[in-house]
C-alpha cells in the first residue's frame, strides 16, 4: 500500500465511512435537496430542520464512495445543533479547503474532523465526492430561507 | 470477435510500446504507467506525433481555398488522408465526412433529420422526422448515441424506443418486430459496447431496419479502433468514430455515410467551404463530403489519423484482435477467481472486446480506482457516459479496465493483484 | 487600430521567425517562402507545437472523466488552458466554450436559438426565434456569419436583414435605425473584415442593439489574433475566433458567451460530458461552459492554444499591432504606386487591419496568384468566403495577402514588385 | 519569370484567352448549362445545339481567369462539328488528362490546342478552372439528351 493512499484514506474518514453518523432521512423537515456527480452517478438526499436560527436537524440518505460518504457524515457533527450563519462558515471554510489543491493549512477549531479531508483535496477528481453532501446542505438551506421568506 | 492467433505472428508488444512515449512515464511516486483507459482515449505512438508535426513544419495551410504551392500540398495530405481512412473502413473517399469526434457525427445526422423538415431541396422523404415516427436505440447506448436522438424527438413530435440487455450482457432482441416497425426511421447501436464489451449483431438488425425502410446508424467507435470494420460489407448507412480512441489525434472524427444519403441530407453545420453558390438571399450548397465540413477543418489531425491508419495497418487489425482477444480472457478469469468481484458483461470472449467492468463487493468503484491508481494502473470508474444501462444492470458506477494493441499480459496481472489490494484496504477480504 | 510605435520597442521580426520552421522553406523550385495567407490560417511556432507534443508524451487522457493521475494532469492543463485564453480576451473561464472552429461557435448560437423554441428548460424568451423575429448582419460577412443565419431563419420562418457596405469599404450606418429595432433578436458582424480589413465600429451596434433588446455576436476571427481586444470592455454578448488564426493548433475555436447567457441558453450538440443526469425517457444537462462541449473535446488543442497565446502575451498584442500597422501602411502605399491596381477596401490604415485585397486590371485574380505563387509569395485568391461582398463591390474576385507577425517590410515589397511581374507577363504595363 | 510559369501558361492557352474562339451566346440552341468554380466565383453559361447527331454549335459567355476562359475555348474548336460520342471522347481524354497530375502523355491527335493543359494538371487548384466549361458542356449535353429523350 502506498503513501499517497494514506494521506487521502485517513482513519477518520475510513470510521465515518463505516459508521456513519445521522444517516438515515427524518421529519419533520424545513427542506430537502436531491444531488448527484454526474461523473460517477453518486447521490445523495438530505433533508435539513431549522429551529430558532439554529441547525436543529441534519438527515440523509444516498449512495456513493467513502469519500462521499464520510463527508455527508463529518457535516452533520459539524453543522447540527449551530446557528445557521455558523453553519455556513463552517461550510465555507470546508469547501475552501477541498478547492486549495492541497496548499491550505485546515483550521481543526472550525473543521473538527473535517481536517481529515486536507489529503483528499489533492485529488481534483475527489474533491466533488468530498463536496456532494455540502452541496445538498447549502442548496437545503437555501429552500428553507425561501420558504421563511416566502 | 472470435479471432484466434491460429495463422498469424503474435504481436510484438515490446516493439509497440517502445512507440508510445507516455508509456515509459511513472505516476504516483514512481510506479510505471499501467494505461488501462484506452477505451476513453488512446496513447499516441511518435509516428502519428511526427507526422503531425512533419505536417505542421512544412506544407500547413488552409485546404480547398488556396491556390499556391502549401495550399496544395495541404490540400493533397488532407485528401490522401481521408482516401486511407476510407480504405480503412471498406468505404470510398466520398462517403467519409471529417468531425471533430464522434459525438459530432452523430448529432450531424441527427439535426440533418431534423433540418430535412425545412429545406427546399430534395431532401429525401426517408430523413424527414416527425409526430408518429420512431427513433429505435438500445438501452446499454453511450450518451453520445442516446442524447442526440432524445433531443431530435423533442423537437420533432418522434418517439423514442430501446431495446433493453439482457442478464449476461447481451442485446435483447426478442422483440424485434415490436420494435423495428413501419414507424421506424432510424435503427442506432453501438458495434462494441464501451461498458459491457459486447459486440453486438449487426446483421440482423440491419435486415430487419432496411425491411421496414429506416435508416441504420453505427456507433463504431469501439470497434474501428479494435478489429476489422467494413461499413459497405455491414451494410450499415451510417457509422461513426472518432481517431483519439485509434492512436491519433483528439478533435477528429469521421462520419461515415453511403453516398446517396450524404448527396440528399440537408447539411448541418453551414458556413465557408461547403457553399456552391451564396447571396445574401440564399444559398445552395457542395457536394459531400464538402457539404458537411464547415470552416477550416482539423487538417493536421486529419493528417495524424491518416498516420494512425498506416500504423495500424502495417500491425494488422487482426493481430491487434487476436492480442486483445488475449487480454481479455487473461483479465476475465483473473478477476472471475476473486470472490466478491462481478463482470458487468457477458463472462466469455465470445462476440466480445477487451472492456471489462466490474464491481467489487464492499468496495464503490470509485475508492477501488482510487487504489489502482496509487499503484499506477490507471482505469476508468463511474457509469462510462452509460448511465442508462448502469442503471439497468443495478449498480451506480462500475470500474472499468480497457485493453489496447500497447497493453501486456502482465498489466492484466497487475490490475487483478490491484483488485485483491483494493478489497484489503477497504477490510472486504 | 491606430496604435502607433511610439511608446513600444519595435518588433523583432528576425527573432519571431526563427520561431516558425516552416519560413524557412522554400517552394516552387528554391523559392523561399513569402506567406502572406496568415488570414486564411496562420503558422504555428515551435512553442506551440512542443506544448502539444509534450502533453501527448506525458499527459494525454480523456478529460473531466477519470480520476487517474493522467486524467487529473490533462484535465489540469486543459482547464489552465482555458483560464488563460479566457484572460487572454477579457472574459471569465466559464464564459468560455471550445469549439472545433469559430463557425461551429456561430453555428451553435444559431441552433441554440432555434431550440429554445422547443426547449422545456427555463429559456429565455430572447432566445427562441419565429416569424416576425428579425436576424440582422453585414454584406461584409465572412460565409460563416452569413450563411448559418440564413439557415436558422429558414427553419424558423424569421426574417435576415444586413447592412450594406460604403464605396471606400466602411460599414454603411446611415440605416442604424431602420435596420436595428424592436423585432431584432441577434445583431452579428465581424470585428475586422476578412477582405477589406475594415475594422467595424463595436460600441454603437452594441448600444443600439441593447436598447432594443438584442443580442450582439461579433465574429472576431480577424481582430483577437490582431490586436487586444477585451469582449467584457466591447459589451458584446457572444464572440468567436479561432485558434489556428493565431499561431495554434486546427480543429479549435473559441464561442464566448456572458455568463448568464451560457446558463440560460439551451444545448446544441448532446451526448458524453455536457449531462447533468441521464435516463432513457430524458436528460438534464451540466452548467456552461460544460453544457456546450459533448463529447471527448480537443485537449492537446487546447493546450496549444493556451500557448499560443503564451507566445503573443510574451510579444504583447499592442507590438503585434503596431508592426501590422507598418506592414498595412508599407503595402498600401506600394499598390497604390502601380497603375491598374485597386484596392478593395479603405485605401488608409484608420480603423484596418493589415489585410489587404486588391484587383489588377487585365489580369483575373487567379492569374495573378499564379505569377505570385511561381515567385513563392503566397496570397490567396477568390472570394475568400465573402462572396457578396464581392458582388456589392462588382468584382468577382480578389487577391488577397494577410499579414502577421512573423512578416517582414521587405515580403511587403516582394509582393508589390510580383504584382508588377504579373502584369508584365499579361501584357498590361 | 519562372519556368513553371511558362509550363503552365503555354502560348496556345494565352492566345485562346486573348482571342476567345466562339464567344457570345447565340440561338438556336437545345441546352444551356450554367456552372460556377465556389472557390473563386468564376462562372460560364454555355450553350449546346445538335443536329443530326453532331454537336452543330457550341455558344458561351463568362467571367474568369486565363485557364478557364482559354479552355472553353479550345472546347469549342474541339467539339463543334463533331458527333455526340466523338466529343463525349473528346471530353474524356480531356479531364483525364486535367486529372492526371501531370502524369499522363495527351494525344495531339485527340486533343489538339488542348494539349497546351498539360501543364495545368500540375496544379490542383488550377484544374477546376480547366474543367469549368467542360462541366457546362457534360451538363448542357446530358439536358439535350434528356429532352430528346422525354
Ligand atoms: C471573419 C471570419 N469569420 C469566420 C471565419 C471562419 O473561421 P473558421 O473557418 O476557422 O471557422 C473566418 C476565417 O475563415 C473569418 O476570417
Ligand atoms: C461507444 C461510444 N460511443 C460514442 C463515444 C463518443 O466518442 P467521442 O467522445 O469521441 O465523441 C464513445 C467514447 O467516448 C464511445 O465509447
Amino acid at each position: 500500500m502506498t503513501v499517497n493512499l494514506e494521506s487521502m484514506y485517513q482513519e477518520i474518514i475510513l470510521d465515518h465511512y463505516k459508521n456513519p453518523h445521522g444517516r438515515g432521512l427524518r421529519d419533520p423537515f424545513d427542506a430537502e435537496s436531491f444531488q448527484v456527480n454526474p461523473t460517477c452517478g453518486d447521490e445523495v438526499t438530505l433533508r435539513v430542520k431549522v429551529t430558532d436560527g439554529k441547525v436543529s436537524d441534519v438527515s440523509y440518505e444516498g449512495q456513493g464512495c467513502s469519500i462521499s460518504q464520510a463527508s455527508t457524515s463529518v457535516l452533520t457533527d459539524l453543522v447540527t445543533g449551530h446557528t445557521v450563519d455558523e453553519a455556513l462558515t463552517t461550510m465555507d471554510a470546508f469547501v475552501e479547503l477541498m478547492q486549495g489543491r492541497g496548499n491550505i493549512e485546515p483550521d481543526e477549531d472550525v473543521l473538527e474532523d473535517g481536517v481529515a479531508f486536507a489529503g483528499v483535496a489533492k485529488y481534483p477528481a475527489r474533491v466533488k465526492c468530498a463536496l456532494l453532501g455540502w452541496m445538498a446542505f447549502k442548496d437545503a438551506l437555501a429552500r428553507t430561507s425561501n420558504e421563511v421568506e416566502a | 470477435m472470435t479471432t484466434t492467433t491460429a495463422n498469424t505472428t503474435p504481436l510484438d508488444v515490446a516493439a509497440v510500446r517502445a512507440d508510445f512515449p507516455i508509456l515509459s512515464r511513472t505516476v504516483r511516486d514512481g510506479k510505471p504507467l499501467v494505461y488501462l483507459d484506452s477505451g476513453a482515449t488512446s496513447q499516441r505512438p511518435v509516428q502519428v506525433l511526427d507526422a503531425e508535426r512533419r505536417f505542421l513544419e512544412t506544407a500547413n495551410a488552409a485546404v480547398h481555398r488556396g491556390a499556391h504551392q502549401l495550399a496544395e500540398e495541404a490540400t493533397d495530405a488532407y485528401e490522401d488522408a481521408r482516401a486511407k481512412i476510407a480504405d480503412f473502413v471498406g468505404a470510398t473517399p466520398g462517403e467519409l465526412v471529417f468531425t471533430k469526434n464522434a459525438t459530432e457525427g452523430i448529432n450531424l445526422v441527427a439535426y440533418a433529420m431534423g433540418n430535412a423538415a425545412t429545406d427546399p431541396g430534395r431532401a429525401v422523404a426517408s430523413f424527414a422526422v416527425g409526430p408518429g415516427d420512431e427513433i429505435v436505440i438500445t438501452e446499454m447506448e453511450h450518451h453520445a448515441n442516446l442524447v442526440p436522438w432524445q433531443q431530435l424527438c423533442q423537437r420533432t413530435g418522434a418517439t423514442l424506443r430501446w431495446f433493453g440487455v439482457t442478464e449476461d450482457g447481451r442485446l435483447d432482441l426478442s422483440n424485434l418486430d415490436e420494435l423495428i416497425t413501419e414507424r421506424t426511421k432510424v435503427v442506432a447501436f453501438a458495434h462494441q459496447s464501451n461498458v459491457l464489451g459486447t459486440v453486438n449483431p449487426v446483421e440482423p438488425l440491419v435486415r430487419k431496419a432496411h425491411e421496414v425502410g429506416a435508416l441504420v446508424l453505427l456507433d463504431a467507435c469501439q470497434s474501428v479502433p479494435h478489429f476489422p470494420v467494413d461499413f459497405t460489407a455491414l451494410g450499415v448507412d451510417f457509422a461513426v468514430f472518432s481517431g483519439h480512441k485509434m492512436l491519433a489525434p483528439s478533435g477528429i472524427g469521421v462520419l461515415y455515410g453511403r453516398r446517396e444519403l450524404l448527396e440528399a441530407m440537408p447539411p448541418f453545420l453551414t458556413g465557408g467551404s461547403m457553399i456552391e453558390l451564396v447571396r445574401m438571399e440564399g444559398s445552395t450548397f457542395a457536394p459531400p463530403p464538402q457539404k458537411f465540413e464547415a470552416g477550416v477543418p482539423m487538417t493536421s489531425q486529419a493528417v495524424g489519423l491518416g498516420a494512425a491508419v498506416d500504423y495500424l495497418n502495417a500491425i494488422g487489425m487482426d493481430r491487434v484482435a487476436a492480442h486483445e482477444h488475449l487480454l481479455a480472457e487473461r483479465a476475465l478469469t483473473g478477476l472471475a477467481e476473486i470472490p466478491g468481484v462481478r463482470i458487468i458483461g457477458p463472462p466469455d470472449t465470445v462476440d466480445r472486446g477487451a472492456t471489462v467492468a466490474f464491481v467489487v463487493d464492499g468496495v464503490h468503484p470509485h475508492d477501488a480506482g482510487q487504489v489502482l491508481d496509487s499503484l499506477g494502473i490507471a482505469v476508468r470508474v463511474g457509469h462510462h457516459c452509460a448511465w442508462p444501462l448502469h442503471r439497468s444492470c443495478g449498480v451506480p458506477a462500475t470500474v472499468r479496465a480497457t485493453f489496447y494493441l500497447y497493453n501486456e499480459l502482465s498489466e492484466v496481472d497487475a490490475l487483478v493483484n490491484g483488485v485483491r489490494e483494493a478489497q484489503r484496504f477497504f477490510g472486504v477480504a
